[in-house]
């Protein structure tokens, strides 16, 4: 075990996994810097044809991904904000999701594509958008959210190893939360939720960066007589639909916390397939806990009103449980 | 056709020109082309297509003159008049009609259809619903093929209309500061859509490549001689690690944007009747034809055996289609994703 | 009255409005001649400086549309099909959807972005997308579905005369159904539903091309003893949520039927919008007819295999019902 | 600051040559630029900016020579570094600073930041988190001046970063084809983030221009007369009904991309201290000064007025600011749409 910030662990899955492989290649936005942190020195040790710094171009970045897979490399494209997939979106949504079922199976296109994603640093709405609902709809195509250094450097080996585009989402912040992180070759597999607390009068999804105020709630909760089992789904595509249904039929509760916005966001997605699938176990209502659907204010009192965090879940939990159950004093 | 030595084999005599068995082989390959959507057309009007299709009658010369460079090892994109692309980078006829069909032996499984032709087999990265997105995919092919290093080069089929979508800029861009193997090939047929595309071009296409420093030509893309020429040398340039090259070839669209263009536009015009006469003229197949007649490589026999190679392959590949499966449902969500063993 | 193609209403709202209001400005590709047909004649009519070809440049239409509707002007945009949102989209996920807020309310916007959307024409994948799932979660757009050409010509008066940018999505096909429009200045509400037929035993809420096999199916199950309310919402952003929840507490039941893709997508949205408040009134499950997480595929039997359709939806409300009540013989 | 008539007032003695008044304009405007930056940045390493900021200095004279020929009417977009753009072009100051800390008082009312500055009273079309975006969205506001016919124009300000976006291209298209009364200005400031620009540019961009034959110069963008002419013909072109123009001003960035740099650095570097001292050498504002002094128009006397002029605003700004009321967390859902009487 190390003690990793989560923007070294994504560096260490990339050297690991450029060092396994030679086919692995990177390329970005200033990469070889490196502005987020995520990939600095890799430029010294792997060279110019397995990491470069690109110009600035995203539709020409996510479109030259899907050649250089279909020429047969493993490509790792960084783009630095999730805001940023607007921009490359066309290769995004019409050929990287499109093109294995346009050739009817002719082409694998492992590609793995990094940003960072959400709010938090009155970074503004140009630059703290949680921009992967819009992923999952368009079909295949992996989305990955890690929420701990260990699980961000796991899957995003499985990811490069991987043998279809996934989008790795990074809730850096400033360097990201510390953690252990497994020594040896970590991988985690794609599509298996952690439950991240174990509880029974309420089921807590949490996504990626919300997993901490998720935590943090249950805590809150916990001191007020309330249960709540934390899952962190770690990734979206593939979906972990079984953990989330046995964990609502144990509890009869759901509520669905998420950074993206609200309309045909992930909330409302998960929300969504417990209410079809797991409708049975359900005691009462789902509660989706997301971004209104705004745009992300700079003001970082104006940002925070508007990002899900710890109260708005307690509250969430508490207005389903139906009451506030104290503790025996 | 899939000479891997930019074309000049034994029995070249020239440099330069086109051995008297290419010219052969370039003439039968257009004309493969030509009858092949002939009868595309004639199947799509009796409404025997499930789809649309974007035919390149006329242009023959372009693909034929630039794909006669590559082999199987090399990559192009193409756009979603690409069946020209699809049979001159050695596609098979067969497995294009399937797909064009709908059938389960379609190149693409019936997935694709016609705008969406591919053999990676063969290095064709396929056709292109989107105008101007083949550039980027061949600039990553061709990234793949400089870090290969084996001397393979892409190519990209794009046309004047897609010139004006700004990825043209970015991949000039890219693969000129990365010396990428990569041939911009622009199809100036002069429309865009029912849009002339004088009209919303602004400048000349070439000079945009010239900006860049690169290599650029503009051809005569009715003359596949001329074509040959331009793209051996790009080809060669790109091969030798030279960098990217552009050509521009001006060619013109005989058939409508699409085949039912006639019920879109409702007795809408955009161009005059003298203009198609005017271009049916230079038509490439036949000016080939009159060449090799002239030369002697060829006379009029020899001319109507190849008709008749090429009609019966035409035919075949339809019964060929007629004859397939049809497509497999399952197959959608099957193929989104590689299973993984996990 | 007027029997009209859903196109031809298209072209009598744009005509109506560039009369009423010289700043009301068209243009995109091929708008002159027209390939989908709704802005045939608008030229000959209202000359280059009202209607215009352009480029074939969507980054920068959807951009222009923002500096023009800045600068005082009416902007309708026509992008053909809804895939090339996705080579636009910059436009529209970083500054369309945005400036307002970022600018502080300092700016309107009227945009109007027009584009054919949705699959049964053979077109295969990037032509077929129902690609407005990633409109509604970006906030800040209305997103117009309408159903019928009276709708079609009345939402779309009502969206250029609007404020904000909204993007209005033609289930084109081949012109469109034919349906009788208003005479006279007809105005369609935005976010207001409209109950395309009564019932009591469940409600379907079908989405704009949709409605036709919703009501196929509603006949269907008629036949078999099953009463089913059929919503039509005609807007996705605003949304109507009062008709739907009322609709639900009457039958208990919820169907959806979207031909858009379902994760992340407006069927999933609407059946969570229900399943938190209007949970109450669930006799079970809510059920989402989507279109799979798959690109849509060519050969029209496959095609047909992934839409929607009648069929599906029938068996949806069935299943929910619980058993086939016949009726009596 | 905002003649309407290109800069040709009653006090200018020679054509092409600001007036002695105008030119202490220049100068105090690039001074209290640069002064309202160096508060940003002592501020914001002081941790008392809620964001980052990307600042300007070094790089003054290309807005303010541009920005010399606007009026209100006329509209500019800006770039992430855009707080130069927007005093440049008349924007306030105070409600700038206010923004930036956040306040309810802010030119934005704190929902923009830095980042996004804009005033919409002045045709400040704002600053723009997105590289390249600018361009499209003042070509739209460049179709709408024409249209109206009052001889407006638009400016587009964008760095050689930015310049390898294909908008870029696009934009240069549809604004030659239209005649649009757009003013490009490219800021080449040597880097896009911490690569030099070089290291991801080919060819020279001013040639990306001239490809459409648009009317084009490069200019030492460290000397504001020189800026102030080539955009005063450019401008006075786009004025008239004549049609785009393009403008590369070569500067330099002497901050770095913005201010929290060096975290995130880590002691990575990309450049030489020497290569930032050549350029504080040419620093704008001080051979500004120089030249003032040396032609009589100032002495140090009216140059240390200026200063003082412009520290007092600078300090009651952050005055302004520091008092402001914290933005209204109710205004993101209050204003995402126009409410709408229906
Ligand atoms: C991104 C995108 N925008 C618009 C279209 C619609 N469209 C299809 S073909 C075409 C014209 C293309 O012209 P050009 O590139 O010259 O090719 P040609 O059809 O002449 O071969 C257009 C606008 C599209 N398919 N993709
Ligand atoms: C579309 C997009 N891609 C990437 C970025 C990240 N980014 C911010 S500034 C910048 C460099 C811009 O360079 P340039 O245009 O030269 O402007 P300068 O910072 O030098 O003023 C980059 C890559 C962004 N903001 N937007
Ligand atoms: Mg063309
Ligand atoms: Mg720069």
């Amino acid at each position: 075990m190390a003690r990793r910030r989560l923007i070294q662990a994504v560096g260490d899955a990339l050297a690991e996994e450029m060092r396994r492989d030679p086919k692995v290649i990177v390329y970005g936005e200033d990469v070889e810097l490196s502005i987020t942190g995520d990939t600095r020195g890799l430029h010294d040790m792997f060279g110019h044809d397995r990491i470069r710094n690109t110009p600035i171009c995203e539709a020409t970045l996510t479109g030259m991904a899907v050649g250089l897979a279909a020429a047969g490399y493993r490509v790792v494209v960084h783009m630095m904000f999730s805001n940023f997939f607007y921009t490359g979106m066309d290769a995004i949504g019409n050929q990287m999701s499109k093109l294995r079922l346009m050739t009817g199976g002719q082409v694998e296109l492992p590609i793995t594509v990094i940003a960072g994603y959400g709010g938090g640093a009155a970074n503004a709405a140009q630059h703290s958008d949680s921009a992967y609902p819009m992923l999952l709809n368009l079909g295949g195509i992996n989305v990955l959210t890690p929420s701990t250094p260990a699980d961000a450097k796991g899957l995003l080996k499985t990811a490069i190893r991987g043998r279809n585009p996934s989008f790795f989402l990074e809730p850096s912040g400033r360097g990201g939360e510390i953690g252990e992180v497994p020594d040896g070759d970590h991988l985690v597999r794609l599509g298996v939720a952690a439950i991240r607390r174990e509880g029974t009068d309420a089921t807590i999804v949490a996504i990626g960066r919300m997993v901490k105020p998720a935590l943090a709630a249950a805590e809150s909760l916990a001191a007020q007589g309330v249960s709540a089992e934390v899952i962190d789904p770690r990734t979206l595509v593939p979906f972990d639909e079984t953990t989330v249904l046995s964990s609502v039929e144990k509890t009869g509760r759901l509520v669905v916390v998420d950074e993206a916005r609200e309309r045909c966001g992930v909330a409302s997605q998960i929300a969504a397939v417990v209410a079809e699938k797991g409708f049975a176990s359900l005691k009462g209502p789902v509660r989706r806990v997301a971004t209104p659907n705004v745009a992300i204010p700079y003001a970082p009192n104006a940002e925070a009103h508007v990002l899900p965090g710890a109260e708005r879940i307690t509250a969430a939990v508490l207005e389903l449980v139906g009451a506030v159950r104290r503790l025996p004093a | 056709m899939t000479t891997r030595t930019d074309g000049r084999d034994e029995d070249t005599g020239r440099e330069g020109e086109p051995s008297p068995s290419e010219l052969l082989s370039l003439y039968e390959q257009m004309l493969l082309i030509r009858r092949a959507e002939e009868r595309l057309r004639d199947e799509g009007a009796a409404g025997r297509l499930p789809g649309e299709v974007h035919l390149y009658i006329g242009e023959e010369a372009v693909a034929v003159g630039v794909c006669a460079h590559l082999s199987d090892s090399d990559y192009a994109t193409s756009t979603h008049r690409g069946h020209g692309h699809f049979l001159a980078k050695g596609g098979d006829l067969r497995a294009m009609f399937a797909e064009i069909w709908g059938k389960d032996e379609g190149i693409c499984r019936g997935m694709g259809g016609s705008m969406h032709v591919a053999d990676l087999s063969k290095g064709i990265l396929g056709a292109n619903g989107i105008v101007g997105a083949g550039m980027a995919i061949a600039a990553g092919a061709a990234f793949g093929a400089k870090l290969d290093g084996d001397g393979n080069v892409a190519v990209c089929f794009f046309g004047d209309g897609a010139a004006n979508q700004g990825v043209l800029m970015e991949n000039l861009n890219v693969s000129t500061l990365w010396g990428l193997p990569l041939v911009f090939v622009c199809e100036n047929n002069t429309f865009s859509e029912f849009t002339p595309s004088r009209e919303v071009t602004a400048g000349r296409i070439a000079d945009r490549a010239r900006a860049f420093a690169m290599p650029t030509v503009e051809v005569d893309g009715n003359d596949v001689v001329a074509v040959w020429n331009a793209a051996g040398e790009a080809v060669e340039r790109a091969r030798s690690g030279s960098g990217p090259s552009f050509i521009e070839a001006h060619t013109y669209r005989i058939q409508g944007h699409f085949e039912s263009e006639r019920f879109v536009l409702s007795g809408g015009r955009y161009r005059e009747d003298e203009e198609i006469a005017a271009w049916l003229d230079r038509d490439p197949i036949a000016r080939l034809g009159e060449r090799l007649v002239a030369i002697g490589v060829a006379d009029d026999a020899s001319l109507a055996a190849a008709e008749a190679r090429v009609m019966e392959r035409v035919a075949e590949a339809v019964a060929f289609a007629e004859a397939g499966m049809p497509a497999d449902p399952a197959l959608a969500e099957e193929l989104m994703f590689v299973r993984e063993e996990v």
